[in-house]
């Protein structure tokens, strides 16, 4: 069985941002991180096992957004190695 | 199509000017002006700040013109969003629309804003007497963009 | 609640920059502008001259906008409306108005302008290739106008 | 039977003041000139008998919109003693 390992890249804005005390990441994630393809919801739950604040932000009540190269996506949508990801509160600009 | 994101104020009164001069079938011009309110949620706010996503938010603001102009018959259009730390009475947003008759231009101009509002990677951090505070997406900025889709 | 009348131009950016600035607690406004194509119904269009019902005006623009407050939670709204000869590119009318957030500005500018159009005591003549002529009223401002009709 | 003479101002504009070269006029109307309460549609019909110009311009195919005091009205309006009235087409300002 062959292993492949992926490599990508995330952003954490706002309230996550500040209480993950984490801006940007760089993640290598081995084949055994993620059962067939890695989707946002499987590296939610991924980053959740850092400990309680990880979970608490990420699969908690706080409502998460992320985005996959610039576009919003769904729980569902599927990461490739190399993409940059991001995670963030519902936005609130304007 | 003109998107920025700074941390600079805008002239808005040169910038409609700028657009409506630009060509001269232009009949209508509506425009928006955001700004810091000194009272969010019954509370006094002395101070906000706005955070984004460099890139995406570019993108973002480019998607939800193009779409504007793909849905209504308008000429041009302008979105500047400010980020950084702003005071009650700053601008936070300009969106500026054109075109030959007013509804189109009204349409447009209030869909970007619903779009801009829902979906552009824009965060918002006030302060008030009780500290600083993230302020919550609200539910009718869902509604107001419901609205939109077919 | 401004209502102005006059055959000079205006500064739509001062004008909105004042109505912006005037409270702390606002935290959008939306205006239109309408201006002077150069063409209008295919031709080209050199002049245009705005005649209007002195006494009758004011007072029109006066109640629509009021009607506008009572309907909506606006906070002021400004209506200027010029008079006399004008050229293609020349502003016609401004409309601003101020309130806590964007949904009722949007409405309330889009009814003053509807009614405006269809209520206000203003003609306009124009000067095409082929000579004078009155612009006639057009069917879509008075469907304009019935959706405001609850 | 008592007779009750009226005196109104009438303003015109637009088309209507162009073709019928009038812009303002003072009119004392007797009262036979109508019967019972005068209207806007009875003072069209009446200032439409002076000529076959004002025929056309008041009772036919354009439209013809009547203020009473610098409110518009419809046609079955009354006018009073003093009243200014007002007949223009419709408005196209904006």
């Amino acid at each position: 069985m062959q292993m492949t390992n992926m490599n990508i890249k995330i952003f954490y804005f706002a309230r996550l941002k500040e209480t993950l005390k984490f801006s940007t990441e760089d993640l290598e994630l081995a084949d055994d991180d993620f059962a067939g393809t890695l989707t946002i919801l499987k590296l939610k739950a991924h980053l959740a096992k850092r400990n309680d604040t990880w979970q608490q932000m990420l699969m908690g009540k706080l409502k998460v957004r992320g985005a996959i190269n610039h576009e919003l996506v769904d729980d569902n949508a599927p990461i490739a190695d190399g993409d940059e990801v991001a995670f963030f509160p519902p936005v609130t600009g304007g | 199509m003109t998107v920025r994101v700074q941390t600079q104020d805008f002239d808005a009164g040169l910038e409609i000017s700028q657009l409506r001069n630009a060509r001269k079938d232009i009949g209508a011009v509506v425009s928006f002006i955001g700004q810091v309110r000194d009272l969010n949620e019954g509370d006094a706010v002395s101070q906000l700040t706005l955070e984004h996503y460099p890139g995406m938010t570019e993108k973002s603001l480019e998607a939800i013109v193009s779409q504007a102009k793909s849905r209504w018959n308008i000429f041009d259009a302008l979105v500047i969003h400010r980020v950084g730390t702003l005071q009650p009475l700053d601008q936070i947003v300009l969106v500026a629309v054109s075109s030959a008759h007013r509804g189109e231009a009204f349409k447009a101009c209030e869909f970007i804003m619903d779009y801009l509002k829902t979906e552009a990677p824009f965060w918002k951090k006030e302060v008030t007497n009780f500290g600083e505070r993230w302020i919550d997406a609200k539910l009718n900025d869902d509604d107001a963009r419901e609205r939109w889709v077919k």
